[in-house]
C-alpha cells in the first residue's frame, strides 16, 4: 500500500469520474452527492499522507517510479519515467488541493446545469492538480499541468456568466503560451541533461562535480544558456501566478467563470506557478535566482501595489478579488526574492493561506451572488441584516486576507517581509505599503456589501443553511489554525527547503 | 553539325517559362491546360537533350520522357473532362469566374 | 555514323521546307496571275445562299471532346507498345506476360467506355 | 539458368514482395469489371466491402513483409524496405478508414453518383501512393505520384453536378499539373547531371558533379523539386490549392487528401531528398572541413518552408468559417510540423515522422468522419453546424474533442507525443527559432480548434434531435478515438514498433541485407 | 543515295539531296495530276462512261487544265474568317503529307532519309494533318465548314488508333521501325507480311481508307450534306492545296502499304528478280491506288454512327487481338 500510496492519491479522483459516468443525467441529486463524496476520497488520503509524513526526513518520500517511455537513440534508449514522490514543499499543497477541492465541490451545488459533466471535469482537474504536486519528473509535471488547463477551459466556458466563452478562450491561450514556453525549457533540459527527473537535473546543474558545471567538459552548460532557461521558466510561471503584465486572463476569468471554478483556480491552480518557481527556478538555477532576486522582488512589489490600487476602485466584488489575488501573489514573489529560509517559508505560507482565504471568499461571493443575483458592491449593501452569518464570515475572511494577526495571512506576510527586510530592505518597505492598501480596499468592499442601507429586494433573502456553513467553517478554522499554530506547516517545510534550494541561507 | 546542349536547355527554359507564365496569368482554362503541357514539354526537351548530350548519355532520359508524355496526356484528358463538366454546370471556362469558394 | 544520322534528318528538313515552300511559291505566283476584285457579297460567309445567322464559333457537341479524350488515351498508350514491339525479341517471355497485362487493362478501358455508352454516336 | 533464358531476366526477381501492390491492382480491376457488369440500379456498397477486404489482405501482406531484409527488384525501381513498409501501412490504414466513411457517404444518390468508380479510383490512388513509397527510381516515383494525383483529381470532382466540386477539381488539376511540371523540371536537371534515374546511382555521381562546379544546378533542381513536391503535402510555397480543393471535394475525399495523399507526399520527399542529397558534402577551402549539404544548407530552407507553413496555416485557419477550409489550413500547418524532423535530421527523424503521421492519421480520419456526419445532417459546412453537438451526440462530441486536442498537440492524445518527439529534434538541432515557431503556432491553433469545441459544448444548436450515427462511421470514430487515447497514454509501443520494424538505414542498404 | 548519306554534309551532297527532293516533289505532283485523271477514268469505265476525253489526247491534259484554271481563279477570303489561320491551314495540312515521303524507301537503293524510326516518323507526322483540317474548318467561320472539320477530325483520330495499332504486329515481327529493315525482313522470311499479318493488313487497309477519307468513309466530303466539308469557304489555289494533300496522302499511303505488307520492291517469286525492284514497287503501288478508286465505285457511303462504331468497336479490339496473337505466336513458334 505504501508503495502505491501517491499513485492512488493522484488518481483517486478518477474513481469518482468512473462512478459518475454510470449515473444517469436525470438524477441530479445523486450526481451532486456523488460529486462531493468523490472529493472526499482524495481528502482523506491526503490527510493520511499528512499524518504519516516524516517531517525530519530530508528529500523525497514515498518515491516510486515506473518506466514509461523509451526514446530510442541508436541502440540504446533514453527513458522517461513515471515517477512520484512527496516532500515538505508539495505535501502542504497536496492537502490544500484536496481541501479546496472538497469545498469547491460544495460551492458547485450552485451550478445550474449539467452537473454530471461539471463534476467529471472537476475531478479531472483535481487529478491534474494532485499529479502536478506529486510528480518528480518534468514531463509528467507538464502533462498533469495540461490536465488542469483543458478541463478548466470547459468549466469556464460552459458554466459561467455572459461573456464566459471569451474568458475561457483567453484563459486557454494565456496558459497555452505559458505551457508552451515551459515545454521548450523542459525539452531543452531533457536534451541537455539526458533525464527529466527533477532531482537528477538539480544535482547535475548544481553539484560542482557535475560535468555540466565544468567548463570545457562535454555537456557544459554556459551561463548564458542557463539564464535563458531561467528567464523562460520565469515567464512561463509568471503567466500562471500571474505576474503583472500577464494577469489579464485572470481578470476576465474571475469575472465570468462560476465561483466554484474560480475557487479551484485561485485556491490551487495559480499556486502551481509559485510552487514551480521554487521547485525549478530556485532549485535548478540558484545563482541566477540570487542575481535576479531584485528583479523578482520588484515584480512582486509591482504586483502588490498594482493589484491593491486597482482593487481599491473596483465595484465588482469578483474583480476586486481578482486584483486582490494579484496583489497577494506579489507577496509570494517577495518571499521568494528574499532567497532565505524565512522568505521561502513566507512564500509557501502565503500560497497556502491565500489558497484557503481566496477559496473562502469566492465561496461567500458565490453564496451572495446566488441569492442576490449580483456581486456588485453598488447593488448590494446592508446584507448583514438579511444574512448575518454570511456577512459575519465574509468580514472575518476579509480580515484574514488583510493579514490580521492570529490568522494565516498575518504569518505568511510577516515571514515574507522579514525575509526580504534581511536582504532588500528598501523594496520590502515599499511592498509593505501595499499591506495598508489591502486593508483599505478589503474593508471598503466588505463594509460596502454588508452594511449601509439594504435594498428592498434583498430584505427577504435567506441566510446560509447548515450545509453551506460547513465549508466556511472548515476553511476559516484552517486559516486560524495556521495563524496560531504555524508549525503544522513550517515543520515539514524546514528540512525540505534546505534540500530543495541549495544556495538558500539560514 | 552538332548543336551544343546549352541551346536545347535554353529552348526548354524559355518554353518552361512561357508555360509557367501562361499557367499563372491566363484566364482561359483551356489556355492554362495548354500552358501546363508546354511546361511538361520543356521537361521532355530537357530529358531528351540530356539523354544524348548530358554528362552520362544514356537512354533512361528518353524512357523518362515517354512516361512524361503519357502522364501528361492522361492529366490533360482528366483536366479537359473536368473542365467539360464544369462548363456544363457553369457555362464558363474563365478561371477568374471560378470563385465560388473564396471566403 | 553521326553524319548519317545528321544527313538523314537534313533530308527530312529539306522535305519539310519544300512542303512549306510549294504553297508559298504557288500562292505568290498565283497572286500575279489571278484577278482580285473582292466585293461585299463575295466576302460573305456561305450559308446556303441566305445571309449567315450569327457566328459559327459556338458551343459544340460534347461528343467530339469525349472522342478526342479517348483518342488521346489510346494513342498515347501505343507509345509503350512500340518500344515493346521493337525490343520484344530480347526481353523474353516475361515481357509477353507483362504486355498481356497491359493490353488487358487497355481492353478493360475500352470495355468501360463501351459500357458507359461513350462509343455511341448521337 | 535454362528457364531464365526463356523467361528473360525479369523472371528472376522475387515478385512476391510486390504482393500488396498486386492485391490492390487486382481488386481495383475486379471492382471495375464488377461495376460494369452489375445492374445499373443495384446496391454498390458490396463493392466497397470487397475493396475493404482487398485492403485488409494487402495490409496482411505488408505486415508479412515487415521486418524482412531489403529486397530490391527491377534495378531499384521497386524496393522493399522499412521505409516503404511503414508508409504503406499508413496508406492502407488511411484508405481503409476512408472506405468505411465513404460507405455511408456515397450511398446517397445525390452525393456521388458513380459509386463503383469512386472505390476503384481510390484504390488506384492508393496503388500510386504505395509505389511512391516503395521505389528508388525517379521514373516509377513519378508514375506513382501521377497515378495518385490523377485518381485524386477525378475523385475530387466525383460530385458531377455539384459546381463547387467541379471547380475545386479543376483547380486541383491545374495546381497539380503545374506542380508536377515543376517537379519534373527539377528532376530533369538532376538526371542530366548524373545520367541516371536510379536514386543511388544519382547520389553516387552527384557528389563529384557538385564539386565540379555544377552546384548551382544542383541547388536549382533541389528547389524546383521542393516547390513541386510541396504541392502534395500542401506546404507553403504550394499550399494555395488546399482550401478550395478541400472545401469542394466530397468529405471522405477531403480526408483522403489530407491524410493519404499528404503522407505519400512525405514518402516521396523523404525518399528522393534523403538518398540523392544525403551524402553531398560542401568542402570548405579555407579550413578544409566538410559539411553535409543536406544538413547544413538545404536543411535551413526546409526549415523555412516548415516554419512558413506553420505560420500561414495556423493564422489563416483562424479566419475560416467553413470547417473543411479550416481543416485545410490546419493541414497546411500540420505539414509544417511534419517537415520539422526532416529539416533537423536527427537520428530519430524517421520515427518522429512516422509517429506523427500515425497520430495525424487517427485524429484527422476521426475528425473528418464526424465532420461528414454533421455537415450532412445540417446541410452546411459552416463551423456553426457543430453547435450543440454535445447534446445531440455526446460521444461524437467527446471523440471530436479528442481528435482536435490531438491535432492541437495537447495531452492526452497521440498528437501530443507526436509534437513532443518532433519538438525534441528542434532542440537537439538547436534550431530554437523553429521550436519557438512550432510552439507559438500551436498556441495559435488552439484558437480555432477550440473554436469548434466551443461550438459543440457551449453553443445551443438549432436542433436537439439525436444525431443518427451509421455503424461504419461509428467504427471509424471508435477506432480512431481508441487509438488516439491509447497512443496518447502509452506512446512507447508504437514508437518501439516503428524503431524496430522499420529501420530507416535499410533505405540506404543494398538488396539482401 | 546511301553513299551520299554516308558522306559528311558538303555542297555536293546537299545539292544532291535538294535536287532529289525537288524531283520527288515533281513526281508526286505528276502523280497527283494523273491519279485524278486515272480516278475519273476508272470511275467512268466502271459506270460505263467515258470520263475526261476532251482536253488533249484521251483527255490527258484535263487535270492540267483544271490546275491552271484553279491558279487563275480569284482568291476569296470571307470577311468573317480568322484570316491568319485561314491562310495557314492549307500549309499545315500539306507539309506533313509531303514530309512523310522523306522516309519512304522505293527500293533498297532508291530512298531518301534512312531513319531508324521511319515508321514512327510517318505515323507521327501524318497525325498533324488533322490539325490543318480543323484549323481550316474553324477559321472559315462557317457552320458547314466547322461541322465538316469536326467530323473529319473525329473520323481521322478514331481511325488513327487502329491504324497505329495494326502495324504493331509488323514491328513485332521485324523488331525494327526502319522501313528498309521491314522490307528486308520480308525478304528474309520469304513471305510478305500480308500473309502472316493478314488481320493487321485488313485493319490497316480499312483504317487507311478512313484516314484518306475515301469511300466508303468519305463523310467529310459528303457533297450532298455538307456541300464539301471543311474547305467549303476555300477557293482557288488554297482549295487546291487541300485537294493536293489528299492525293499526296494516297501516294504516301499506297507506298506505305506496299512497304509494310506487300514486300516493297521485292519480286513475288525469286526467279522474277531480274526485273528491277522499282517496277515491282510501282506495280504494287498502282494496284493499291486502283483498289482505292475501285472502292469508290462499289461501296455506298457509311453513316456517321456506323463509321465511328466500326472504328472503336470493331477495328480497335481487333487490332489489340492482333497484337496479342502475334506476340503469342511469335513466342510459341
Amino acid at each position: 500500500m505504501a508503495n502505491y500510496f501517491l499513485i492512488i492519491l493522484t488518481f483517486s479522483p478518477l474513481l469518482g469520474v468512473l462512478l459518475l459516468a454510470f449515473v444517469p443525467r436525470s438524477l441530479p441529486g445523486t450526481v451532486k452527492a456523488l460529486g462531493i463524496l468523490a472529493t472526499l476520497v482524495p481528502l482523506v488520503l491526503a490527510l493520511m499522507l499528512y499524518a504519516n509524513f516524516n517531517s525530519a526526513a530530508e528529500g523525497l518520500q514515498l518515491v516510486q517510479q515506473w518506466n514509461w517511455i523509451n526514446i530510442p537513440v541508436g541502440d540504446q534508449a533514453i527513458p522517461i519515467n513515471f515517477e512520484v514522490g512527496v516532500d515538505g514543499l508539495s505535501m502542504p499543497l497536496l492537502v490544500l488541493t484536496t481541501v479546496i477541492a472538497t469545498i469547491s465541490a460544495f460551492a458547485a451545488l450552485t451550478v445550474n446545469k449539467r452537473w454530471k459533466e461539471f463534476y467529471i471535469l472537476f475531478l479531472i482537474v483535481e487529478m491534474g492538480m494532485l499529479g502536478v504536486f506529486t510528480s518528480t519528473n518534468l514531463f509528467q509535471f507538464f502533462i498533469f499541468f495540461e490536465f488542469t488547463i483543458i478541463p478548466m477551459f470547459f468549466m469556464m466556458g460552459i458554466w459561467g456568466y455572459k461573456d464566459r466563452e471569451k474568458a475561457s478562450m483567453k484563459f486557454l491561450l494565456y496558459n497555452g503560451v505559458g505551457s508552451a514556453i515551459m515545454l521548450i525549457v523542459f525539452v531543452a533540459l531533457f536534451i541537455l541533461m539526458g533525464t527529466l527527473n527533477i532531482e537528477e537535473i538539480k544535482q547535475l546543474l548544481t553539484s560542482p562535480m557535475s560535468p555540466r558545471n565544468v567548463p570545457d567538459m562535454p555537456g557544459f552548460i554556459p551561463e548564458g544558456l542557463r539564464l535563458g532557461l531561467f528567464l523562460a521558466l520565469l515567464v512561463a510561471f509568471a503567466i500562471k501566478i500571474p505576474i503583472v503584465p500577464f494577469h489579464t486572463w485572470m481578470l476576465k476569468a474571475y469575472q465570468e467563470a462560476h465561483p466554484a471554478v474560480i475557487m479551484i483556480s485561485s485556491g490551487v491552480l495559480i499556486k502551481i506557478g509559485g510552487y514551480a518557481l521554487i521547485r525549478m527556478n530556485a532549485a535548478f538555477f540558484p545563482e541566477w535566482m540570487n542575481q535576479l532576486s531584485t528583479l523578482i522582488a520588484v515584480l512582486g512589489v509591482i504586483n502588490i501595489l498594482y493589484g491593491a490600487v486597482l482593487a481599491l476602485v473596483q465595484d465588482e466584488l469578483k474583480l476586486m478579488l481578482a486584483y486582490s489575488s494579484v496583489s497577494h501573489m506579489g507577496i509570494v514573489l517577495l518571499g521568494l526574492a528574499a532567497m532565505n529560509a524565512e522568505g521561502f517559508q513566507g512564500a509557501i505560507f502565503q500560497m497556502v493561506s491565500h489558497g484557503l482565504i481566496a477559496a473562502l471568499m469566492f465561496y461567500m461571493v458565490a453564496l451572495i451572488h446566488e441569492r442576490t443575483g449580483t456581486s456588485n458592491i453598488r447593488e448590494l449593501g446592508g446584507l448583514a441584516k438579511s444574512m448575518p452569518i454570511i456577512s459575519g464570515i465574509l468580514l472575518t475572511a476579509m480580515m484574514a486576507s488583510a493579514g490580521l494577526p492570529g490568522m494565516s495571512g498575518f504569518i505568511s506576510e510577516f515571514m515574507s517581509f522579514v525575509g526580504l527586510f534581511g536582504t532588500k530592505p528598501i523594496i520590502a518597505a515599499i511592498g509593505a505599503l501595499g499591506i495598508i492598501l489591502t486593508a483599505v480596499y478589503l474593508l471598503r468592499a466588505t463594509l460596502g456589501a454588508t452594511f449601509g442601507p439594504i435594498q428592498q429586494k434583498h430584505e427577504s433573502l435567506s441566510d446560509a443553511q447548515a450545509i453551506e456553513v460547513v465549508p466556511m467553517v472548515v476553511l476559516l478554522s484552517l486559516v486560524i489554525l495556521i495563524g496560531i499554530y504555524p508549525a503544522v506547516l513550517s515543520e515539514p517545510l524546514q528540512t525540505t527547503l534546505q534540500n530543495i534550494v541549495p544556495r538558500i541561507g539560514g | 553539325m552538332s548543336v551544343p546542349i546549352t541551346s536545347y536547355l535554353l529552348v526548354a527554359l524559355i518554353l518552361f517559362c512561357i508555360g509557367l507564365y501562361g499557367a499563372l496569368t491566363k484566364r482561359n482554362a483551356v489556355v492554362i491546360l495548354l500552358s501546363i503541357e508546354l511546361m511538361l514539354n520543356a521537361v521532355n526537351i530537357n530529358l531528351v537533350a540530356f539523354a544524348k548530350y548530358g554528362m552520362f548519355p544514356n537512354i533512361s532520359g528518353q524512357i523518362f520522357s515517354l512516361f512524361t508524355i503519357t502522364v501528361a496526356a492522361a492529366e490533360a484528358a482528366v483536366g479537359l473532362a473536368i473542365l467539360i463538366s464544369l462548363y456544363r454546370n457553369r457555362n464558363t471556362v474563365r478561371v477568374d469566374e471560378m470563385d465560388l469558394m473564396k471566403r | 555514323m553521326a553524319t548519317l544520322y545528321a544527313n538523314n534528318y537534313f533530308l527530312v528538313v529539306i522535305f519539310l521546307s519544300l512542303g512549306v515552300l510549294l504553297p508559298v511559291v504557288a500562292l505568290t505566283f498565283g497572286r500575279l496571275l489571278r484577278p482580285s476584285n473582292p466585293t461585299e457579297e463575295k466576302r460573305k460567309t456561305y450559308e446556303s445562299g441566305v445571309d449567315p445567322v450569327g457566328s459559327s464559333w459556338v458551343q459544340f457537341n460534347v461528343k467530339y471532346y469525349i472522342f478526342a479524350l479517348l483518342f488521346v488515351i489510346f494513342d498515347v498508350e501505343t507509345v509503350f507498345l512500340y518500344p515493346w514491339a521493337v525490343a520484344y525479341d530480347s526481353l523474353g517471355l516475361f515481357a509477353l506476360v507483362e504486355m498481356l497485362i497491359f493490353i488487358t487493362l487497355l481492353i478493360i478501358g475500352l470495355i468501360y467506355a463501351w459500357k458507359k455508352k461513350v462509343l455511341e454516336w448521337n | 539458368m535454362n528457364g531464365a533464358s526463356k523467361w528473360g531476366n525479369l523472371a528472376q526477381y522475387d515478385w512476391t514482395v510486390m504482393s500488396p501492390e498486386f492485391t490492390i491492382l487486382g481488386v481495383a480491376t475486379l471492382l471495375s469489371l464488377l461495376d460494369l457488369v452489375m445492374n445499373k440500379n443495384s446496391d454498390r456498397r458490396i463493392l466497397a466491402w470487397i475493396g475493404f477486404i482487398g485492403i485488409l489482405i494487402a495490409g496482411y501482406f505488408v505486415v508479412q513483409n515487415t521486418g524482412q531484409n531489403v529486397v530490391s527488384i527491377l534495378n531499384d525501381m521497386y524496393r522493399l524496405d522499412g521505409f516503404a513498409n511503414a508508409f504503406k501501412l499508413i496508406f492502407l490504414a488511411g484508405v481503409a478508414f476512408v472506405f468505411l466513411i465513404s460507405i455511408n457517404y456515397v450511398d446517397e444518390k445525390k452525393n456521388v453518383k458513380y459509386s463503383g468508380e469512386y472505390y476503384y479510383l481510390m484504390l488506384m490512388a492508393l496503388l500510386g501512393a504505395m509505389m511512391m513509397a516503395s521505389s528508388a527510381d525517379l521514373i516509377t516515383l513519378f508514375v506513382g505520384l501521377e497515378l495518385l494525383s490523377i485518381a485524386s483529381y477525378i475523385l475530387v470532382g466525383t460530385r458531377k453536378n455539384h459546381i463547387q466540386s467541379n471547380e475545386s477539381a479543376f483547380k486541383y488539376v491545374i495546381s497539380g499539373g503545374i506542380a508536377s511540371a515543376v517537379t519534373l523540371y527539377g528532376m530533369s536537371f538532376i538526371y542530366g547531371l548524373t545520367g541516371s534515374t536510379n536514386l543511388y546511382v544519382m547520389a553516387e555521381r552527384l557528389s563529384s558533379v557538385f564539386q565540379g562546379g555544377f552546384d548551382f544546378l544542383v541547388y536549382l533542381s533541389f528547389f524546383l523539386m521542393l516547390v513541386g513536391l510541396a504541392f502534395k503535402i500542401s506546404a507553403v510555397p504550394y499550399h494555395m490549392w488546399a482550401p478550395d480543393v478541400y472545401q469542394g471535394s466530397p468529405t471522405p475525399i477531403t480526408a483522403f487528401l489530407s491524410v493519404v495523399s499528404k503522407a505519400a507526399g512525405f514518402a516521396i520527399i523523404l525518399r528522393i531528398f534523403l538518398i540523392i542529397f544525403g551524402n553531398l558534402v560542401n568542402f570548405d577551402m579555407t579550413n578544409g572541413q566538410q559539411s553535409s549539404v543536406l544538413v547544413d544548407t538545404l536543411g535551413l530552407y526546409i526549415a523555412i518552408v516548415a516554419g512558413a507553413s506553420m505560420i500561414i496555416g495556423n493564422t489563416l485557419a483562424m479566419r475560416q468559417v467553413n470547417i473543411k477550409r479550416m481543416m485545410a489550413y490546419s493541414g497546411i500547418a500540420q505539414a509544417g510540423y511534419l517537415l520539422v524532423p526532416f529539416a533537423t535530421l536527427t537520428v530519430l527523424m524517421f520515427e518522429q515522422t512516422i509517429f506523427y503521421l500515425v497520430a495525424y492519421l487517427l485524429a484527422n480520419m476521426g475528425a473528418f468522419a464526424i465532420i461528414m456526419l454533421v455537415n450532412r445532417d445540417r446541410q452546411t459546412e459552416d463551423v456553426k453546424s457543430f453547435a450543440g453537438l454535445y447534446h445531440r451526440a455526446p460521444w461524437m462530441a467527446i471523440a471530436m474533442t479528442f481528435f482536435l486536442l490531438s491535432l492541437a498537440g495537447l495531452p492526452i492524445s497521440a498528437g501530443f507525443f507526436g509534437k513532443f518527439y518532433i519538438f525534441m529534434s528542434t532542440i537537439v538541432h538547436s534550431s530554437y527559432w523553429l521550436a519557438g515557431i512550432m510552439l507559438a503556432t500551436s498556441v495559435v491553433s488552439y484558437f480555432y480548434y477550440f473554436g469548434v469545441i466551443r461550438q459543440m459544448y457551449m453553443r445551443p444548436g438549432q436542433t436537439e434531435a439525436p444525431l443518427k450515427v451509421p455503424f461504419t462511421v461509428a467504427a471509424v470514430v471508435l477506432v480512431a478515438l481508441a487509438g488516439t487515447i491509447a497512443v496518447g497514454i502509452m506512446p512507447d509501443p508504437v514508437l518501439q514498433y516503428i524503431h524496430h520494424n522499420f529501420p530507416l538505414q535499410q533505405m540506404f542498404q543494398a538488396s539482401g541485407q | 543515295m546511301g553513299a551520299y548519306l554516308e558522306q559528311s554534309l558538303g555542297l555536293q551532297n546537299s545539292l544532291v539531296f535538294i535536287l532529289s527532293a525537288v524531283v520527288l516533289l515533281a513526281i508526286v505532283l505528276g502523280f497527283v495530276t494523273y491519279s485524278i485523271y486515272f480516278q475519273r477514268k476508272v470511275l467512268g469505265w466502271m459506270q460505263l462512261r467515258i470520263g475526261p476525253n476532251r482536253v488533249g489526247p484521251f483527255g490527258l491534259l484535263q487535270t492540267v487544265a483544271d490546275v491552271l484554271k484553279l491558279l487563275l481563279k480569284e482568291d476569296i477570303i470571307p470577311k468573317a474568317a480568322d484570316k491568319p489561320l485561314f491562310i495557314i491551314a492549307p500549309v499545315i495540312a500539306f507539309v506533313p503529307a509531303f514530309g512523310v515521303l522523306a522516309v519512304m524507301p522505293f527500293t533498297d537503293k532508291l530512298h531518301f532519309a534512312d531513319v531508324g524510326v521511319g515508321l514512327l516518323y510517318y505515323i507521327a507526322l501524318s497525325g498533324i494533318t488533322v490539325l490543318g483540317v480543323i484549323t481550316g474548318g474553324w477559321a472559315s467561320n462557317n457552320k458547314w465548314a466547322l461541322i465538316g472539320a469536326m467530323r473529319s477530325a473525329a473520323q481521322m483520330i478514331s481511325y488513327e488508333i487502329p491504324l497505329v495499332m495494326s502495324v504493331v504486329g509488323v514491328i513485332l515481327m521485324t523488331g525494327s521501325l526502319n522501313l528498309i529493315d521491314i522490307v528486308e525482313k520480308q525478304k528474309e522470311m520469304g513471305m510478305w507480311f500480308f500473309i502472316p499479318q493478314f488481320l493487321g493488313f485488313i485493319i490497316f487497309i480499312i483504317a487507311q481508307l478512313a484516314e484518306l477519307s475515301r469511300t466508303p468513309f468519305d463523310l467529310t466530303e459528303a457533297e450532298s450534306e455538307l456541300i464539301s466539308g471543311y474547305h467549303v469557304e476555300y477557293s482557288g489555289f488554297r482549295w487546291a492545296f487541300f485537294m493536293l494533300t489528299e492525293y499526296v496522302y494516297i501516294f504516301a499511303m499506297a507506298s506505305l502499304t506496299t512497304v509494310l505488307f506487300l514486300g516493297g520492291w521485292l519480286p513475288p517469286f525469286e526467279f522474277l528478280s531480274f526485273i528491277p525492284g522499282i517496277i515491282w514497287f510501282a506495280l504494287k503501288f498502282v494496284a493499291i491506288v486502283f483498289f482505292i478508286f475501285w472502292l469508290q465505285a462499289t461501296f455506298p457511303r457509311m453513316r456517321v454512327d456506323q463509321l465511328m462504331q466500326m472504328g472503336w468497336k470493331v477495328l480497335l479490339p481487333l487490332s489489340l487481338v492482333n497484337i496479342l496473337v502475334t506476340a503469342v505466336l511469335k513466342t510459341v513458334l
